[in-house]
């Protein structure tokens, strides 16, 4: 079926065709009916772990959300200490590079080996870039002010007794969330690896593509939401 | 007969088992009598499986050559009523729970306001008039009165570990506490009353009771006088676990008639000779980590010689060395962690809100007099007579 | 890919490898066969379930004497003074403690977290479950079997977290690190952190086994397996690894924010900066009411089999006791609040008092189903059945005696006593442990291929009962008459029934003992176990014992339920051996 | 492999939904609208509170950002992540997870809101900004941490409070801390600068228009937030509660009915 697909207009060499991770020559584990049934529950697996993901961040939003109950002057003052047009910039950054990591699955599944590639590379760039603005413009400006977390907390103009914890949770929730960054940056890696060594992923193996993606995809949604959460609300 | 007993009229036998004593108060009886009525639901039940459980494997079991008879693998009907039953059941007890649970929480407006502190390990008490109890007692369920009269106060001490403090509230009287801990989470249980509510740092918790009114039968031993007045021990337990001494943590709830128990905050809410008063805010609060004798417990030992006592330099944690006199004393108390003694842990609490100028002036003058050594590190008899007989006397 | 590890040894059973011991070592080491990862958890749980019960047992011994702490320290210095020269340092210098005290509360904290983290979580879904969910679904394996031996050596490393904070002095947090208690205590050493660290990696084993087993049970039935023609077990490890997925995650933000106080003092569950402590409870109890859940489901799980197989009867209410398992996984997420009454607000504590009934509904209709299961059985006495019949009387208890646990007013008088301790003892050991003797006891023969002594299991399984009940029931006693937990020395009013307890904890000793002898006799010289010992009806019947390296010949075809005793001779067996009755009922 | 309804979808790739890249194109351009537009929400408001002294409740601000957030994590599933051309199985883990949060945040939060039903006094924090003990902990063991964590010694005070203390020993007077304070934040006057070194200083004729880095007091504190460290105290005893109401004088009303807004 992949000569139907096969958009890619130059093949692939034969040392790269031949070799047994090339997608065409990719086969499933022996304890799976199809291949289908190895892709779906695969899949499922990924899905399953992504919401584990969301009920990790579930405790930062917990926690965010009842101190702003209790102190709701110490979130708007903690809030105004950040800079949204760095925030926005970060969003934009990541929703392009959610955009490429899509069309990379797509690019995958329609065997466009080097769009592929491309998309995979744009990613690991806005990856790196929201990392940059993160520590450059955030992190080391804020910590240089004492604006840290908890015991490191020694910002003297601070309004409200219970900034401190709006610090700590700003960066418990950015922190992992680069942490999050970071991962999901490694498997793309990953990816963009095997596809350039052994054009690894096709029309017919295009899983790993799809879950790394997935995973992207999360840290994406997270910051969909702490972007408004941390820089916005007041 | 300081036991915390009750000469029940009518308790069943069993109930007697289970709680071993009457509840004190119509909430705890309330408690009690859910409790019982729960129990029984769960015995019937429990009782009308097992038989039939018991019966069936009896009677079918398996024979050789003996097929199971066939029956059905549902039963549309009987599987609705063992859902439904149990449900209303369960939805009885959940009102019947809620109801006593209001008992205890909402208390009268003209309830009486106690203040309890907490931390590691020990209760306190505040009155309305800001007195607090400095009594102590060793009490224990079992009935060792001979040790006492013949005086061997000092094995019985050893066998119940320590004093504990007694806090007083009159009989038939709605008492609502205020409670807060200065260091980690207590629980603050009064096993009579059939309630308790955790005791948490920066936030207030509390509960309320209604005293019970006190009985011929009920008297308690006044440990100063050796004679039995009219009251009632209760315990107080701490149910929280909240560290090394948390098992030590205990206190008596000690219910008297009012007048007594006016006279008594009277007294404690006036002014005394400092080193009584030190003495007995040590008995309440302080000895349960620093002893007199100078064994070595949480803390280090008041008691003067090799090195510690008023009057001694001691060696800091830090390597650096402090004289032991009222400035470093009044530190050490109100901001204990910044100069530890070798050798022990900062574990102490600060005691900034809890005792007064007063207080921390009786407990300094307590130390020196449990010293043979001035301010100065210089040498005194005086004290050294007294320090002996406060020594000897405590244990 | 796992194809080549796949490829060789057709036919033979899964534990026949290459010669050699390394060889062995290895090829155990670098499996991806479920059933040697099941075996390799079932070895390495029932390891923490040892030394879980050794701590225990010194906790029992500690508590025989109200003020015995001290006096116990210094006669073992002594002792050893007198027999051998020197005098060997007690173990309060050994554990590094500040004072006697502190060595109880370590000891009852490592009873709390081994058996909780480390033994009882992963015990049966890990173990039996790993063993048999796949070859009860006709599987070859189960859907991630690289990350199943992956969970593994998560698990393994949790442990050795564990143990090594255990070694250097271990910790006196209470296995729930209440804070702000476990954010102050001992602050200058991290063997505190180091055992968070443990619960927290444990957590991550626990996910990818849960995942796996989700996944497992929707994409890899055998044909003509329909939802409703799964063993009850799978049902119960379905339910049980839903919740392990959605719960765990909460408790390692938990644990990590609980790391992060005790590292820079950020500050959320920690009064002294404005945070709030019992926000941290709610954290725990979120995963941890949950979990209690992932311990008693897949011991329900066991129930329903062994009962229906052993009596030869078709489970009673089949789709009442599927749907009671996610109704409890479901209803587990809503419950947490009641182990914090005494903290909460009073509108959140008669919320959850209400809710907490819900759960017992479920369990009750359980409970029902299985006595209902028995009757017109053809009930064989043996040791599965002999620990079903204990779990339903244990369990009863365990369950009947949480109802004033959930109510209100008496919640607030037994909450944090003794009375808790034989709750949770009577669900958690009496429900969840005498579930797993079942079921290791009903599959010991599938998993070994070897058969037991009768008679002395049965003989363990009585003096368990006995001591098991001895320990535990007094417990309710000492709570309701004002026994807190966690206490190391008591008034002398309590000590007549803790003496009892402790004499009741050294005949359990007895009794697993037994057990263990039992095994070994069974692995050494046990006689070879046929196909099918029970006239079981489920697949993992169909192969040998102990199954091949792929678990079936062929791919199983589901022609019958799981249990329709009444219709069907079970596989490996003969007819006239197996009396089917003449008029089957209608249904 | 079921089909899906794969209208304008190019060919499928073995069986599974290929989503076509107009498609991809015009969710990412949809949602990097959502986001101008939740950042002009979020000015649109700072300007009319700064220019018209309008202060527009909490909830508007909150709503407004949370459900644009939400319209975009449903567009990023639905598409980027497939949602949409997906077995419901995926969608519906997805959608119980979101259930259990929704649970926790929930009774989490009904817990902490409700501890003052049956007596006030069990609601707030009797030290505010925490008692501030806990820090003297000695420090982790270096064997284990290389950057220890400062073990701070508040004196009680709340850490902020405790580092600003420290700042002013460190001036040497008040005024030449308020003076480096107002430097660095002249745009309003500090709750906490009591004798007004904001106005001796000569900043309180001084209006900037907002800057998000900079701390606007768009709400007004609480009333009595600084001082009423026991509920039961009477909160017009303290001094700073005064000098808190002159100096927000202007926006006094908006701060009490902010105050019920934040309570409720």
């Amino acid at each position: 079926m992949q000569t139907t697909l096969d958009a890619d207009t130059t093949p692939a060499p034969a040392h790269i065709a031949n070799h047994p991770t090339h997608w065409r020559n990719r086969g499933f584990a022996a304890h799976w009916r199809t291949r289908d049934d190895d892709f779906d529950a695969s899949k499922f697996g990924m899905w399953l772990f992504l919401t584990t993901e969301v009920l990790l961040f579930a405790g930062i939003f917990c926690a965010y959300a009842v101190f702003r109950m209790l102190y709701p002057e110490a979130w708007a003052n903690g809030s105004h200490h950040l800079d949204w047009r760095f925030g926005a910039l970060n969003t934009v950054v990541l929703l392009i590079s959610s955009w490429t990591a899509a069309s990379a699955v797509r690019c995958a599944q329609l065997n466009k080996q080097k769009w592929l590639k491309i998309n995979l590379i744009i990613t690991l760039i806005c990856a790196a870039a929201f990392l940059f603005i993160k520590f450059k413009f955030e992190y080391i400006p804020k910590l240089s002010e004492g604006k840290g977390p908890g015991a490191f907390f020694t910002y003297a103009f601070a309004e409200d007794p219970y900034e401190v914890l709006w610090w700590s949770l700003y960066y418990m929730g950015t922190g992992l969330h680069a942490l999050h960054v970071v991962i999901g940056a490694s498997l793309l890696g990953w990816v963009l690896y095997r596809s350039w060594k052994y054009q690894a992923y096709g029309p017919s193996e295009y899983l790993m593509v799809e879950n790394s993606a997935l995973y992207w995809h999360l840290v994406d949604l997270v910051w969909i939401f702490l972007f408004p959460l941390l820089y916005l609300i007041h | 007969m300081n036991t915390p007993t009750l000469a029940s009229a009518n308790m069943s036998f069993f109930q007697k088992i289970i709680f071993g004593d009457h509840a004190a108060s119509e909430a705890g009886a309330w408690t009690d009598g859910l409790f019982m009525m729960i129990t029984w639901f769960s015995i019937v039940c429990f009782v009308i499986l097992m038989t039939l459980m018991v019966y069936w494997v009896i009677k079918y079991r398996r024979r050789p050559g003996v097929a199971a008879q066939p029956s059905p693998n549902h039963n549309l009907h009987l599987e609705i009523l063992w859902t439904v039953v149990p449900s209303a059941s369960m939805l009885v007890m959940f009102v019947l729970g809620f109801k006593g649970y209001a008992m205890k929480m909402v208390s009268p407006d003209s309830a009486m306001e106690l203040k309890v502190d907490a931390w590691k390990w020990a209760w306190k008490v505040t009155y309305p008039n800001g007195a607090s109890s400095p009594e102590v007692s060793f009490l224990s369920y079992s009935d060792n009165m001979a040790q006492l009269e013949s005086g061997e106060t000092d094995t019985y001490i050893k066998s119940t570990g320590l004093e504990y403090p007694v806090f007083y509230v009159p009989e038939n009287t709605s008492i609502k506490l205020r409670m807060h801990s200065q260091d980690v989470i207590h629980s603050f249980w009064i096993p009579e009353f059939r309630t308790k509510m955790d005791v948490i740092p920066n936030r207030y918790t509390g509960f309320g009771f209604h005293t019970p009114k006190l009985r011929s039968s009920d008297t308690y031993l006044d440990s100063a006088s050796m004679t039995q007045a009219p009251g009632r021990d209760m315990w107080i337990f701490c149910a929280e676990y909240c560290g090394d001494e948390h098992s030590r943590m205990a206190a008596t709830l000690r219910i008297v008639p009012q007048d007594v128990f006016d006279a008594k905050i009277k007294d404690w809410g006036t002014p005394k000779d400092p080193i009584e008063l030190g003495k007995s805010l040590y008995n309440t609060m302080c000895k349960i980590c620093h002893s007199i004798d100078g064994s070595p417990l949480i803390g280090p030992t008041w008691a003067s010689g090799n090195g510690f006592g008023f009057g001694y330099e001691a060696a800091l944690a830090d390597g650096s060395s402090a004289m032991r006199d009222d400035n470093y004393m009044r530190e050490s108390i109100l901001d204990p962690n910044t100069k530890v003694v070798a050798g022990f842990t900062p574990s102490m609490p600060s005691f900034q809100a809890q005792l007064s100028e007063t207080d921390i002036n009786g407990l300094i003058e307590y130390m020196k007099s449990l010293s043979d050594r001035n301010s100065d590190g210089s040498k005194n008899d005086k004290n050294n007579q007294q320090a002996d007989d406060t020594a000897g006397s405590d244990g | 890919m796992t194809t080549n590890d796949h490829a060789h040894h057709e036919g033979e059973s899964y534990f026949d490898g290459p010669p050699g011991i390394l060889a062995k070592v290895w090829q155990w080491m670098s499996t991806v066969d479920h059933k040697k990862i099941g075996v390799m958890y079932l070895v390495a749980v029932l390891f923490m379930f040892f030394l879980g019960g050794v701590s225990a047992l010194a906790v029992r011994f500690e508590l025989l004497d109200p003020v015995r702490t001290v006096e116990t320290l210094n006669e073992a210095g002594e002792l050893v003074q007198h027999t051998t020269g020197q005098r060997l340092a007690p173990l309060i210098d050994i554990m590094s403690a500040q004072n006697a005290n502190e060595v109880y509360n370590r000891i009852f904290t490592l009873h709390g977290a081994l058996m909780v983290f480390m033994f009882i979580i992963p015990s049966i879904p890990a173990s039996l479950g790993n063993f048999f969910l796949p070859i009860m679904l006709g599987a070859k394996d189960v859907a991630f079997p690289r990350l199943n031996l992956l969970s593994w050596y998560i698990y393994v490393i949790g442990c050795l977290f564990g143990v090594l904070s255990i070694l250097m002095g271990g910790v006196d947090t209470g296995w729930t690190f209440y804070t702000p208690y476990s954010t102050t205590t001992d602050a200058d050493h991290w063997r505190v952190i180091l055992m968070i660290l443990a619960a927290f990696i444990l957590g991550f084993s626990s996910i990818l086994t849960g995942m796996n087993f989700v996944v497992t049970v929707h994409k890899l039935r055998a044909p003509g397996m329909g939802w409703f023609d799964m063993p009850l077990f799978i049902w119960g490890i379905y339910a049980t690894a839903v919740i392990q997925v959605l719960a765990t995650p909460v408790v390692g933000i938990t644990l990590l924010l609980l790391i992060f106080e005790r590292v820079m003092h950020i500050g959320i569950f920690d009064p002294s900066m404005g945070g709030d402590p019992v926000l941290y409870q709610h954290f725990f109890w979120f995963y941890s009411h949950p979990v209690v859940y992932v311990m008693i489901l897949p011991g329900m799980a066991i129930i329903s089999e062994v009962i229906s197989v052993h009596s030869r009867k078709h489970i009673f209410g089949y789709r009442a006791i599927a749907f009671s398992s996610l109704g409890i996984a479901g209803v587990s997420f809503l419950v947490w609040g009641h182990h914090i009454f005494t903290a909460m607000g009073e509108l959140a504590a008669v919320l959850f008092s209400g809710l907490t009934f819900l759960v017992a509904i479920p369990t009750a209709i359980k409970v029902f189903n299985w006595i209902a299961t028995l009757y017109k059985g053809s009930i064989a006495i043996n040791t599965p059945m002999l620990y079903a019949l204990v779990f339903l009387f244990t369990f009863s208890i365990g369950g009947l005696t949480g109802l004033p646990l959930a109510t209100l007013a008496t919640d607030i008088h037994l909450h944090d006593t003794y009375y808790v301790v034989a709750h949770f003892h009577y669900t958690m050991m009496g429900g969840t442990v005498m579930a797993f003797m079942a079921g290791l006891h009903h599959w010991w023969p599938k998993m070994f291929g070897k058969m037991y002594n009768e008679k002395t299991a049965m003989l363990g399984c009585i003096i368990v009962f006995l001591g098991f009940n001895l320990t535990f029931f007094t417990q309710f006693f000492l709570g309701t008459q004002g026994m807190p937990r966690r206490y190391a020395n008591y008034v002398d009013e309590f000590q007549t029934l803790h003496i009892i307890s402790t004499y009741g904890s050294w005949l359990l000793l007895l009794g697993f003992l037994i057990h263990l002898g039992t095994f070994i006799a069974s692995l050494v010289a046990g006689e070879k176990a046929p196909a099918n010992p029970w006239g079981g009806l489920t697949l993992e019947w169909e192969t040998e014992s102990p199954p091949i390296e792929h678990n079936f010949h062929h791919e199983p075809v589901v022609t019958h339920g799981p249990y329709d005793f009444e219709t069907t001779v079970p596989p490996h067996w003969d007819p006239k051996d197996f009396p089917l009755p003449e008029n089957p009922s209608s249904h | 492999m079921t089909n899906h309804d794969t209208t304008n979808h190019e060919p499928h790739a073995h069986g599974h939904p290929v989503v076509s890249w107009q498609i991809q194109l015009g969710v990412l351009l949809v949602l990097l609208f959502f986001t101008f537009t939740t950042v002009l929400f979020y000015n649109a408001e700072n300007w009319i509170e700064t220019a018209f002294q309008i202060h527009l409740p909490w909830w508007v601000n909150v709503i407004g950002a949370m459900s644009i957030a939400t319209v975009k994590a449903i567009l990023v599933c639905m598409f980027f992540m497939g949602l949409k051309y997906d077995k419901a199985l995926n969608t519906f883990a997805m959608l119980f997870c979101l259930f259990c949060v929704a649970l926790f945040l929930g009774f989490s939060m009904i817990d902490l809101d409700t501890r003052d039903r049956v007596d006030t006094w069990k609601k707030g924090e009797i030290v505010l900004g925490g008692t501030g003990k806990g820090l003297n902990t000695p420090s982790i063991d270096p064997a284990f941490d290389s950057t220890l964590s400062p073990t701070i010694n508040t004196k009680g005070l709340s850490i902020v409070e405790f580092n600003r203390q420290q700042k002013i020993e460190q001036k040497g007077s008040e005024k030449a801390y308020w003076k480096y304070h107002y430097k660095k934040h002249p745009d309003h006057r500090h709750p906490a600068d009591t004798n007004n070194y904001f106005a001796t200083l000569g900043y309180d004729h001084q209006i900037n228009l907002p800057d998000a880095n900079k701390a606007v007091p768009r709400t007004g504190l609480t009333p009595g937030l600084f001082h009423a460290t026991d509920p039961t105290t009477d909160p017009t005893t303290d001094p700073t509660a005064q000098a808190d109401q002159d100096a927000n004088a202007s926006t006094k009303a908006k701060s009490d009915d902010t105050g019920k807004d934040h309570e409720s």
